[in-house]
This record gives C-alpha cells, sequence and structure tokens, in this order.
C-alpha cells in the first residue's frame, strides 16, 4: 500500500527526469523503429517526383525557430528531393522571422548538390504583406520581389527567364506554422490552377483534412511525423544513389514513440495504483463502520 | 563556425539549461533567464514596432509619399499616451471606441460566413455516405445537439434535459480527450528540438572535436 | 464636455462598427480600401499603445528598484537587457565583432534574436513536452465515467499517432470483412476516426454557441449596451 | 442573361448539315461556342464579365481558343494623365535619367567584369587551377561591386516609384502612363483586343459547377465552360512597330512586351472567341456584350446578411424585455460558485489573487469578457481585503484592466486599497510572459489563480505551475484548442460561451441577461433546424425506399433561393 501511494503522490521531477531521458537516448542510440509513409505525404512525394526535370516549384516556408523541430526536416528534405531531380525551386518566407532558417536550409542543400542561386534556384526572402505578397506573385514574382534575399535583383536572374508568375509553376507547395495554406490555397494555387501540397504543424493539421478530402491538396505533412515520412520516401528512392544521410525528424521519431508510450504507461500505471487505493480505502471506511 | 556562432552557441546553451532548471524547481538561474528574456522581448518588441508599423505607415507615409491620412490614427494612437495624465485619460476612449467597434462590426459578417454557416450545413448532410457514414453523421448530430444542450442557460440541468446535458459532457470529454492526445505530438517534437540542439549543434558540433582536437591527439 | 466623454465615443463606436459591417456585402473597390485603411489605422494604433506599455513596464521595474523590493536586483537585468537590445535594433553604425550595421542581419540585434531570444523561446516551449507528460499522469485519473472517457481516448490519440502504433496494427491479428483485411488493433484508424467524428462534432458543437456569443457581444459593442472598454470614471 | 437564340439556330443549322457551302466534312466537326451568356459577374467591383457556353462539335486536343473584348476608344479617356500629372512625371522621369545617367555604363561594365571573372573561376574549377581561391577572391569582389551598383540604382528606383504614386492613391502614375501608350497602340491596330483569356486549351477552362458563388449549388448546365474576363492585353508599341528589345532602358528597367489592363467599370464590351485549331484557319465566333456594372451589394452574401440582421433583432429585443422584467432565470455556473471560495480562502491564507486577461488584444472579444468578470472579482476582493495581481500582455488591455479594477475598489467604497502598479504590463512575446507569469506564481505562490480570456500554447505551462504551487485555479476560455489543458490541470473551467455567459451571471445586470437570452433563443433555433432537417432527410429516405423521389433538403434549398 504504501509503494501505491507512493506512485500516486509521485513527485512531478521523477517523471521530468524519465521523459528527459526518453527523448536524449534515442538520440544517442537509435531504435530504428519503422516509419510507415502515409497516402497523405505520398501525394506530396509522388507529384514531385513525376514532374520532369528543369520544371518550376514554389516552396512558400511559413514558419519560424517556434515550429523548426518539426517543419524544417521537411523543408529540407524536399529542398534535397527538388535537387535530386533537377527541378527549381522558388523559397520565400511570408514570415519575418523566418529567413534565417530558410538561409541555412537551402544553402546547405543547394551546396551538397551543387546548384546555383538564380541559375538552379532562388531564396526570395521575407517580404512584408502577406496577402499582397501573394497576390503579387500571381502575376509577376520580379515585381514583388525585386531583389531575392541577397539583394541581387531578380529580373535579370536566368531562373527568372523561364518563369515569372505562379501559375507558370507546377507544383506550389506551403510549409506552415500558421494559417497561411488557405490563403496560398485561396489566392495562389486555385485562382492560378496550380497543384499544391503543404505541410504543417501536427496541432493544424486536422483543419486541413477536408481540402485534401476535396483534393484542393495534393498531399499533406503534419508535423514531425509527416517530416519523417517524407524524409523516409526520399530515403528509400534515392538514398543510396545519392548519399543522402537520414534526417533529423526520421532520428526523432524513435523519442516521439518513446515519450508517447512512457505517457500511456504511466497514466495507466496510475489508474492501477488508482483503483487499488479506492478499493482500499471503501475497505477500510467498512471495517471501521 | 564563425566565433560569432561559437559564442552564440555557447550562450545558447547556457540560456536553455537556465530556463530548462525552471521544471526543477524557482532558482536565481531561472529568475535571471527570466529577466533578460524579458527585456530582450520587450526591447524586440519595440523594435518591430517601429520599423514594421511607424516608420512605414507613419514616418514614411508621410515624408516620403505625402499621404497625410496616417496622421489620424497617429494622433489617435496619442491619446493613447495620454492615458498617463489622469485629467485628459478620456480621450483615450475615442482610439478604444475606434478599435474596438471596428473590430466588433468585422467580427459579425466575418464569422457567420467564415465559421458559423459553413459548420451548420457540413452537419446538416442528407444520409447518403454509406452505413459507416451514416453511422458516423447520426454520432456527429447527436454530438452536436447534447453539446448545444449543455450550454443552454435558461434551463436548469434536470431531467430530460439534465440527461441530455450529461451526455453532451461524456462528448466533450471524449473531444477534449482526442486535443490532448493529439497535441502531445507537437509538445514533444518541441523538446526534442531542443534536445537536438544540444545534442548536435553543441556537443557534437563545438565539444566533441574540441574533445577529439584538445584530448585525443595531445594524448596519441 | 461629458458629450465627449461619455457619447461621442459610443457614436464612434457605433458609426465604425456599423461601416466595417456593412462593407462586407459591397464588392466595390472602395469598400476594400475601406477595411484596408482600417485595419492600417489599428496597426498604427497599436504602434502608439507600444510604447504605453513599455513605459508601463520600466515604470514596473524602476518602482521594484527603487523601493527595494525583494528580487530588485533582478529587475536590474531586466531594464538593462532592454536597452542593450532595444538601442542594437536602432543604432546606425558597426560595433566591434560584427561586420553589419546593428539592425540588419549581421549585427548585434540580430545576433542577440538568435542566440539569446530565440533559445530562450524554443526552450519555454518545449517546457510543455515535460507539463503535458505531468499533467497526464497527475490528472488522468479514472474517477467518473466522464474523466475515465477523457483518458482513454486521450492514449488511444496518443498511440494512434506514433509508430509504435502503426507497427503494433502490422502485427496484431487481421481479420476479413467482405474482401477488406483489417487490423483488430488498428490505433491509427482509431485516432483518426476520434478526431474526425466525435472530436470535429464537440468542437462543431461549441463553435455554433461561440459565433452566437460573439456575434452578441459584438452587437452589443456596436449599440452601445456593453461599455467594458470604456473603462470606469466618468 | 439572355440566351442568344439565333446562335442556337445557326449552330442547329451546322448540325443538320445545313451550312453555307463550303468544304462539308470540315465544318461539321468545327467546335463551335453554344448557347452563348455574356454577363456581368453579380458579386464583384465591376470588372468582371463572365461568358458561359457549350462546345458543339469535337474539340481537337491541340486546339487553343482566346477570348477577345471590343475596347470603345473612349475607354482612353480613363488612363490620360491630367497636364499636372504629366508634369509630374515627366519631371520624375527625367530625375531618374539623370541619376541613373552615370550609373548604367558603370553596372553594364561591371556586370562584363563579374562575367568574365566568373567564367575564369569555372574554368579554373574544372581544370584544378592552383589559382582557384585567388580567382574565387577576384570574383566575389567584382559581384559585390556589381551588386552594389544594382542597389543603387533600384535605391533610385524606388524613389522615383514613390514620386510617382499619385498624393495618398495607390495608383501609379508611370503605370499609367504606360497603360495609355499601349492601348492607344494597340486599339490603332484593332478595336478587339485579347482578354485575359487567351492561347488556353479549352479543356483547362473551368466548368459552371466550379463556381457556386455565382450559379449556385446545384446549377442547370454544370458541365458547360465558364470564362470570367476581368483583363483585357495591351501590346507594347515597340512590339507592333518590330523596334522591341528587352534590354533596359534609361531607366533601368525593361517594358514588358504586353500588359494586364484591368476591364473599366461600367462600360459595354462586346465579346468573341477566336478558335485555333492546328492546321486551320481560326474560327470567330461572337458571343454578344454586356455592360461590365458596379454592383453594391454582394447577392451571393445575402444569406449572411439576413442572418445577421435577424440575430441582431433578436438579441436587441431580448435586452428591451429584460430591461422591464430583470428577472430572469440563468442555470448554475459551476465554475463561478467557486470564485468566492477562491477570494476567501486567499484571504485567509493572506496570498495575493493572481489574475489573467489572456493573451489577445483588446479587439478580442473573450479579452472583453474577462475584463467584464475581472470587475466582478475585483469587487468581491475589495470586499474581502486581499490583493490582487493583475500581469497584462496587451497595453490596452492593461490600460482598460486598470481602469476596471479602480472602479471595482471605489465600488465598494474602497479606493484608498488600490494599488496601480499591482496590475502592469509584462512583455508583448507569448513566452516571456509566460515565463514571468509563472515565476511569480512560484514566488508570491497566490493561493488562488484565474485564466480567464484567449490563450494559446502557453496555457498548459501557466495551469501547471499554478497546480504546482497550489493555488486554486478557475479558467475560462473560447480557445477550443487549449481547453483539454485547463481541464486537466484547473480546478473548475468555464468552456466556451460559459466564459461570456459568466459577467451576465456575476453581475445580474438585465442587459447581460437578456443577451444571454436571445443567444439561447439563437441556440433553441438551431437545434430546431438540426432536429427538423434530421427527421426531413430520414423521411426522404423512406420516401425514396417507397418510390418517390422528393427533395427535402431546405436548407440547402433556402440558400438557394436567396
Amino acid at each position: 500500500m504504501r509503494l501505491v501511494q507512493a506512485i500516486l503522490n509521485l513527485d512531478r521531477r521523477v517523471i521530468y527526469t524519465i521523459v528527459a531521458l526518453s527523448v536524449a537516448w534515442p538520440l544517442i542510440q537509435p531504435l530504428k523503429l519503422p516509419v510507415v509513409p502515409t497516402p497523405e505525404v505520398k501525394g506530396i512525394f509522388d507529384t514531385i517526383d513525376a514532374l520532369p526535370a528543369g520544371s518550376h516549384i514554389l516552396i512558400g516556408a511559413d514558419f519560424d525557430p517556434a515550429s523548426k523541430p518539426e517543419l524544417l526536416p521537411f523543408l529540407e528534405a524536399v529542398l534535397a528531393h527538388c535537387f535530386v531531380k533537377d527541378l527549381k525551386p522558388h523559397l520565400l518566407t511570408l514570415w519575418p522571422s523566418g529567413p534565417g532558417l530558410m538561409q541555412t536550409a537551402i544553402e546547405k542543400e543547394a551546396k551538397k548538390f551543387g546548384k546555383q542561386s538564380g541559375v538552379d534556384y532562388c531564396f526570395l526572402g521575407f517580404r512584408y504583406g502577406t496577402l499582397a505578397v501573394v497576390l503579387g506573385m500571381a502575376s509577376s514574382i520580379p515585381a514583388t520581389f525585386v531583389t531575392d534575399f541577397y539583394g541581387k535583383p531578380t529580373s535579370s536572374m536566368p531562373i527568372y527567364q523561364e518563369v515569372t508568375k505562379i501559375s507558370q509553376m507546377k507544383y506550389l507547395l506551403d510549409v506552415a506554422a500558421g494559417a497561411t495554406v488557405e490563403l496560398w490555397l485561396a489566392y495562389g494555387a486555385q485562382p492560378e490552377k496550380v497543384p499544391m501540397g503543404a505541410s504543417c504543424t501536427a496541432v493544424s493539421a486536422t483543419q486541413y483534412y477536408p481540402y485534401l478530402q476535396a483534393k484542393q491538396l495534393t498531399g499533406l505533412a503534419g508535423g514531425m511525423k509527416g517530416s519523417a515520412e517524407y524524409e523516409k520516401l526520399l530515403l528509400d528512392k534515392y538514398g543510396q544513389q545519392y548519399n543522402i544521410p537520414p534526417g533529423d525528424a526520421i532520428r526523432g521519431m524513435d523519442a516521439q514513440s518513446m515519450v508517447h508510450l512512457f505517457i500511456v504507461l504511466s497514466i495507466i500505471i496510475a489508474n492501477i495504483c488508482f483503483f487499488i487505493q479506492t478499493r482500499y480505502e471503501r475497505k477500510q471506511r467498512r471495517a471501521s463502520a | 563556425m564563425t566565433p560569432g556562432e561559437v559564442i552564440g552557441t555557447w550562450i545558447a546553451v547556457g540560456l536553455t539549461l537556465m530556463m530548462f532548471s525552471f521544471i526543477y524547481r524557482d532558482n536565481a538561474l531561472f529568475r535571471i533567464g527570466e529577466h533578460l528574456y524579458l527585456g530582450i522581448s520587450v526591447g524586440y518588441f519595440v523594435n518591430i514596432q517601429y520599423w514594421q508599423v511607424i516608420a512605414p505607415d507613419v514616418y514614411r507615409a508621410i515624408r516620403v509619399d505625402h499621404n497625410y491620412l496616417p496622421l489620424i490614427p497617429a494622433i489617435l494612437g496619442i491619446f493613447i499616451l495620454l492615458r498617463l495624465v489622469p485629467s485628459l485619460a478620456w480621450l483615450s476612449r475615442m482610439s478604444f471606441a475606434l478599435i474596438i467597434g471596428g473590430a466588433a462590426g468585422l467580427t459579425i459578417p466575418n464569422n457567420i460566413h467564415g465559421l458559423f454557416l459553413p459548420q451548420l450545413f457540413e452537419t446538416l448532410r442528407p444520409f447518403d455516405a454509406g452505413l459507416a457514414g451514416n453511422l458516423n453523421q447520426i454520432i456527429i448530430l447527436i454530438a452536436v445537439f447534447s453539446v448545444i444542450i449543455f450550454f443552454f442557460f435558461s434551463l436548469e440541468h434536470k431531467r430530460l434535459v439534465g440527461s441530455a446535458s450529461k451526455i453532451g459532457l461524456f462528448f466533450l470529454m471524449i473531444g477534449f480527450g482526442a486535443s490532448f492526445g493529439y497535441t502531445v505530438m507537437a509538445r514533444v517534437s518541441l523538446l526534442i528540438g531542443r534536445i537536438q540542439f544540444l545534442y548536435y549543434d553543441w556537443f557534437q558540433g563545438i565539444i566533441w572535436p574540441w574533445f577529439q582536437v584538445a584530448i585525443l591527439h595531445r594524448a596519441i | 464636455m461629458l458629450f465627449f466623454k461619455r457619447q461621442w465615443p459610443i457614436i464612434v463606436a457605433f458609426s465604425a462598427g456599423i461601416v466595417m459591417w456593412a462593407r462586407y456585402y459591397i464588392p466595390t473597390e472602395q469598400s476594400r480600401t475601406i477595411q484596408d485603411v482600417f485595419t492600417n489605422w489599428d496597426r498604427i494604433i497599436a504602434g502608439f499603445a507600444a510604447a504605453l506599455a513599455v513605459l508601463s513596464m520600466l515604470h514596473h521595474h524602476y518602482t521594484k528598484v527603487r523601493r527595494k523590493r525583494p528580487g530588485f536586483a533582478f529587475s536590474y537585468i531586466t531594464l538593462g537587457s532592454f536597452a542593450v537590445m532595444a538601442l542594437a535594433g536602432f543604432l546606425p553604425w558597426h560595433l566591434p565583432g560584427f561586420t553589419g550595421v546593428q539592425r540588419e542581419s549581421e549585427g548585434l540585434h540580430m545576433w542577440m534574436f538568435n542566440w539569446m531570444f530565440v533559445p530562450m523561446q524554443a526552450t519555454m516551449f518545449s517546457v510543455l513536452a515535460f507539463f503535458i507528460a505531468s499533467a497526464a499522469f497527475r490528472a488522468f485519473r479514472a474517477r467518473t465515467a466522464e474523466a475515465t472517457a477523457l483518458l482513454v481516448t486521450a492514449c488511444l490519440m496518443m498511440i494512434g499517432r506514433v509508430p509504435v502504433g502503426e507497427w503494433i496494427a502490422q502485427k496484431a491479428t487481421h481479420f476479413t470483412v467482405m474482401g477488406n483485411s483489417y487490423s483488430a488493433l488498428d490505433f491509427p484508424a482509431l485516432a483518426s476516426w476520434l478526431l474526425n467524428v466525435p472530436n470535429a462534432a464537440v468542437f462543431r458543437g461549441i463553435l455554433l454557441g461561440l459565433i452566437l456569443s460573439y456575434v452578441a457581444i459584438a452587437i452589443r459593442i456596436i449599440f452601445g449596451i456593453e461599455r467594458t472598454y470604456m473603462g470606469g470614471g466618468d | 442573361m439572355r440566351t442568344k437564340w439565333w446562335l442556337v439556330g445557326l449552330s442547329l443549322v451546322f448540325a443538320l448539315g445545313l451550312a453555307p457551302p463550303g468544304p462539308q466534312t470540315a465544318l461539321a466537326l468545327a467546335p463551335y461556342p453554344s448557347e452563348v451568356t455574356v454577363f456581368d459577374i453579380p458579386n464583384d467591383d465591376g470588372t468582371n464579365l463572365g461568358v458561359t457556353w457549350h462546345w458543339f462539335g469535337a474539340l481537337e486536343p491541340e486546339t487553343k481558343i482566346t477570348i477577345e473584348v471590343e475596347v470603345a476608344g473612349d475607354i482612353l479617356d480613363q488612363f490620360k494623365l491630367t497636364p499636372s500629372e504629366q508634369q509630374r512625371l515627366d519631371a520624375a522621369r527625367s530625375e531618374l535619367a539623370q541619376a541613373l545617367a552615370p550609373l548604367i555604363p558603370e553596372r553594364d561594365a561591371a556586370q562584363q567584369d563579374a562575367d568574365a571573372a566568373n567564367d575564369a573561376l569555372q574554368l579554373g574549377k574544372a581544370n584544378k587551377a592552383p589559382d582557384t581561391p585567388e580567382l574565387l577572391r577576384d570574383y566575389m569582389r567584382k559581384q559585390s561591386k556589381l551588386d552594389s551598383l544594382n542597389a543603387r540604382i533600384e535605391y533610385f528606383r524606388l524613389v522615383f516609384a514613390s514620386r510617382t504614386r499619385a498624393r495618398g492613391m495607390t495608383k501609379d502614375l508611370d503605370q499609367k502612363s504606360r497603360f495609355f501608350e499601349f492601348l492607344q497602340a494597340s486599339l490603332a491596330q484593332s478595336s478587339w483586343l485579347p482578354s485575359n483569356v487567351h492561347d488556353v486549351d479549352p479543356a483547362t477552362l473551368d466548368k459552371i459547377k466550379d463556381h457556386p458563388e455565382i450559379f449556385g449549388q446545384k446549377p442547370e448546365h454544370e458541365d458547360w465552360s465558364f470564362a470570367a474576363l476581368d483583363k483585357m492585353l495591351a501590346t507594347n508599341p515597340a512590339v507592333i512597330a518590330g523596334t522591341y528589345s528587352d534590354k533596359p532602358d534609361q531607366y533601368a528597367s525593361t517594358t514588358p512586351r504586353t500588359l494586364d489592363v484591368e476591364l473599366q467599370k461600367n462600360h459595354v464590351y462586346n465579346v468573341r472567341m477566336v478558335i485555333q485549331q492546328p492546321e486551320a484557319r481560326p474560327i470567330i465566333a461572337e458571343l454578344g456584350g454586356a455592360e461590365a456594372r458596379v454592383n453594391y451589394f454582394s447577392v451571393r452574401l445575402l444569406n449572411n446578411f439576413v442572418f445577421a440582421v435577424l440575430f441582431a433583432i433578436v438579441i436587441l429585443a431580448a435586452v428591451m424585455i429584460a430591461r422591464r422584467n430583470p428577472n430572469l432565470f440563468i442555470r448554475r455556473i459551476q465554475g463561478l460558485e467557486a470564485v468566492d471560495e477562491a477570494i476567501g480562502r486567499a484571504t485567509e491564507m493572506g496570498k495575493p489573487v493572481l489574475y489573467l486577461c489572456g493573451l489577445d488584444t483588446i479587439a478580442s472579444l473573450s479579452t472583453l469578457a474577462a475584463i467584464n468578470v475581472l470587475g466582478r472579482v475585483a469587487r468581491r476582493v475589495a470586499d474581502y481585503d486581499s490583493d490582487l495581481v493583475v500581469p497584462c500582455r496587451d497595453p490596452v488591455v492593461l490600460t482598460v484592466a486598470q481602469e476596471v479594477v479602480r472602479e471595482g475598489y471605489v465600488d465598494r467604497g474602497r479606493p484608498d486599497a488600490y494599488r496601480e502598479d499591482k496590475i502592469f504590463f509584462v512583455t508583448d512575446d507569448q513566452f516571456a510572459y509566460t515565463a514571468a507569469t509563472c515565476g511569480i506564481m512560484m514566488r508570491e505562490k497566490p493561493a488562488a489563480n484565474f485564466f480567464m480570456g484567449g490563450y494559446y500554447a502557453e496555457s498548459l505551462l501557466l495551469a501547471e505551475t499554478g497546480a504546482a504551487s497550489g493555488a486554486i485555479q478557475i479558467a475560462g476560455t473560447d480557445s477550443l484548442p487549449q481547453l483539454p489543458f485547463f481541464i486537466t490541470t484547473c480546478d473548475y473551467t468555464l468552456i466556451g460561451e460559459e466564459l461570456f455567459a459568466a459577467s451576465a451571471y456575476l453581475s445580474r445586470e438585465p442587459m447581460l441577461l437578456g443577451s444571454l437570452k436571445g443567444q439561447d433563443v439563437g441556440k433553441a433555433l438551431i437545434m430546431l433546424l438540426i432536429l427538423v432537417q434530421s427527421l426531413l432527410f430520414v423521411a426522404e429516405i423512406i420516401l425514396k425506399k417507397m418510390g418517390y423521389d422528393v427533395p427535402l433538403d431546405f436548407l440547402k434549398m433556402m440558400v438557394h433561393a436567396l
């Protein structure tokens, strides 16, 4: 009985320690639990994979450091995928605190695959005005982003001799921590008739399912799990050929499973103890009565 | 890595651990972190407000574009500052009245159009979705109905209304349970991100190479 | 004078509310402009209100220091870091050790943002993972039927959303109904059903009532019945 | 929407093979738009025309169509600059040209240098030359010189752009004059200009069913084609004259080959379609004409309007009734019964009461509700003589909260007990605010925590820290995703609407009670609607089983009728 009492009144710091350990351990010693790609994520991967080499893709990366662990792996995987397939990504962000993250990501991937800014890809950076930016890009990208992130004028770039507006893109992807998916869908993809996919945080994934069902989105990757699935798809198809290492999300998924399992187990144990305790108390009360 | 990045990483690691120490218990390190964070965030806030709002929308509009319209909200903004002068504090009501009145006007049609009508139509779908779909549809109808009864304030929760609202509460708890379990994933991935930073960026990026160079090489 | 203090704000709120409400149904360019101008004004007024906030914060910590309240030493940290961060954003010249102008990406301001602000923000955010675990452990006790429903759905959801759930679904015995194979323990499918049916319905029920509340308050504000925002006094 | 019967007739003539003499087979197969309607789109600002039709005859795979609009010459007047505008534009242009004159040759030279350096670098890289690092440095130096020149040019162009913007307007004089030049040149060629639908594959055009906002949910001919026309394509005079080059001009900008000009309001446009089949002469079909009118009411929002107005009347009426008869019944709200208990406990323990108004701005309705409740809580706190601490995240909320609390203290005759510095601004940043508030909870150990208003991810941090510090916690929020966390960690939680009902419940003010009653009427109507409509759906199924196909989806029908 004392044990039961002790478990029920467990100090929360013990729980914190176990949580910390179950996150840290799989990072150092991966468990390699299987990541099974869902059709939602395959929807994005297959669409991009089917595009002919040289096609242009618009990627809106609308998140900030707070959602970095969930969304940055996805962005990196997609960029790697684009470069593997010789597609030309145009990357921009509608979030003021985003560009730093995106810069690191795209420069890393471009360096890995030997791609050149302004020719094989373009990083447009941030511009103030959310809706106005999307609407502007629908008519002209070089006019909306007069210069790219590095301050070079876009109108003279080779990449913008090939395309100038959203409708010439072959695919549109929004990696979003907020409500920008609806924005890109309503003002970018739908009116310009460009197929669109989205990646979003785990919390907001549910609200985009209706668009997926209505086929307005070709695919949806939710949270770190979605990113892990994309990394997995990329790894299975091109990993060996291009020597791509497993990304942060796949490595994070083990920790994710561990913590979930721990929480569920702790709830079950707590309830068993709770059950024993209530039975015991009832018995005591009956005995005293 | 540039020196700025190395110093930055060390500081970031220190601050991360300081903020984490909060979960053990309140301590001086956390208080330092908390107060530092407070000051930096307000400093950042000032910059954002100035560079993203006042500079382009007021200063630039008036000086460069010769558009004097932003003077009106600027004056209304100054009225808010007059809150500090008790005898003139009432002037700030003009500004509040404009902001809140306008926001109220926006709320009505936008909420009805964006949320209310679509949700109502979504609830009232004909039973034509096959057996499983129809069962789901019936569950949805019961849940919506009983939840609305739960929020009905004009009737005491007794007898029929009472049992209906009990069902409503039951559904509410199922809904909240699902939400809770669903959010766990997002929260845990944040922690994973932080620990990845400590492990990859700090330990593998700085400590381990340094350790190899400084200790192992010498040992060999 | 009393007219300006009491009635005038109500007239302003009424006109602003009615204009913004009515313009929604008018599809002309001018009506869009009205909304754009309003949102712009809103931003500007909030920008000035920010000054008030900062003054209030400084005042709070200044009094703490002046009256030597317990823990006043920490207020020096707040005031100091505020001064450095705020000034760094306005300084137009280089500081030693930084290649760029302070406000731009190479300067002190962004350096502090990247290496101090962001990690602290992310850490506070990630503390949630610990708290969500301890909250689940403490609060999920099967005391009543409702509490049991809460904890069971939460557990099913947690398992169904991670690879382990898929793994269990694959390993569990399968049975066949009408040519389709189903897993006996298909946690992912269960989780998505929970999310799409009961959870969606519950939030829909809350939302329908909630929006009526929103509209009701908005109407009260527009017609001058709700005056909380004016504060007390005359 | 007038149906063009003569076109139907014409199509029939074609169909029956009674076409005018010519190569019969080709004509019989030629695609042709039939039953065309050209109309003003009713829900827009007056710059859109709609065309619907269905295809008569077979569409070959490679067929492209262009819809053209006939533009009357007087449209040019809309783009003519006034003399003063012209003067400003000329002045700005000459200023820009002057500023750029020395820069452009310099930039061009720099560009050549940089290109040459880049070529050398690439060559060096390919040959693995030993001086590659130097080549790279050389290239970087030249490139950065080029960049800085480009940035300077860009600066002058930005100055120019702000000069040519008409005062207080968004219309750009430079663009306006371009529109004028392009249109004038194009109209001199032909009065028919291509619209935004040009050289498109007819298969990619929208169908009527894609636009329920115009044609309703169940339109009659849902598979007919639909095109919305909102632009006309004006061609660069230089292109027409054959002197066009894509080199930047003296203003360092390239003029485009064509410009999209919006259709102008309140003009009548004739519309025709050019059908270009592979290896055939284009077929021109006259489609008719319509005026692009400005509309002052969006018909598709009528249901919204009706609902909003009706509900407003219900609320106002309920408030009126409540004024006459203030004793209205409201059911018990659990969390609110505990308010007194919590404040009482705080007094006993000699600890403060912590009250948060949420993280939203004052314009958010949940914040207003939270402030309403704060007024009530402040009165109780004044009665019990304990301390009230209110950290705020929004500056405006701060000032209003101060007023409300002061009023509460004054109301209970204890203005001396009010301390303004207990209600203070913390910071705007979400997590810095949370950290500071958690700090307060752990240090001052308030005996009662109130979390009212709108919350985000920090809800659990606040509530869990509060629980750890042993306070009685009462939460109330309309932020649905955060409700589970408050429910699991707080003693009492006001769910959604209960927060809004709380101020009415606590204050018993007739106007608030009346509004609450009005909402209940609204909810009762929703429930009735759900009940009746579900029964109707069931009836529909039963009738269908019996062989009667009667649509009973009244709600949808009502919406369509509107």
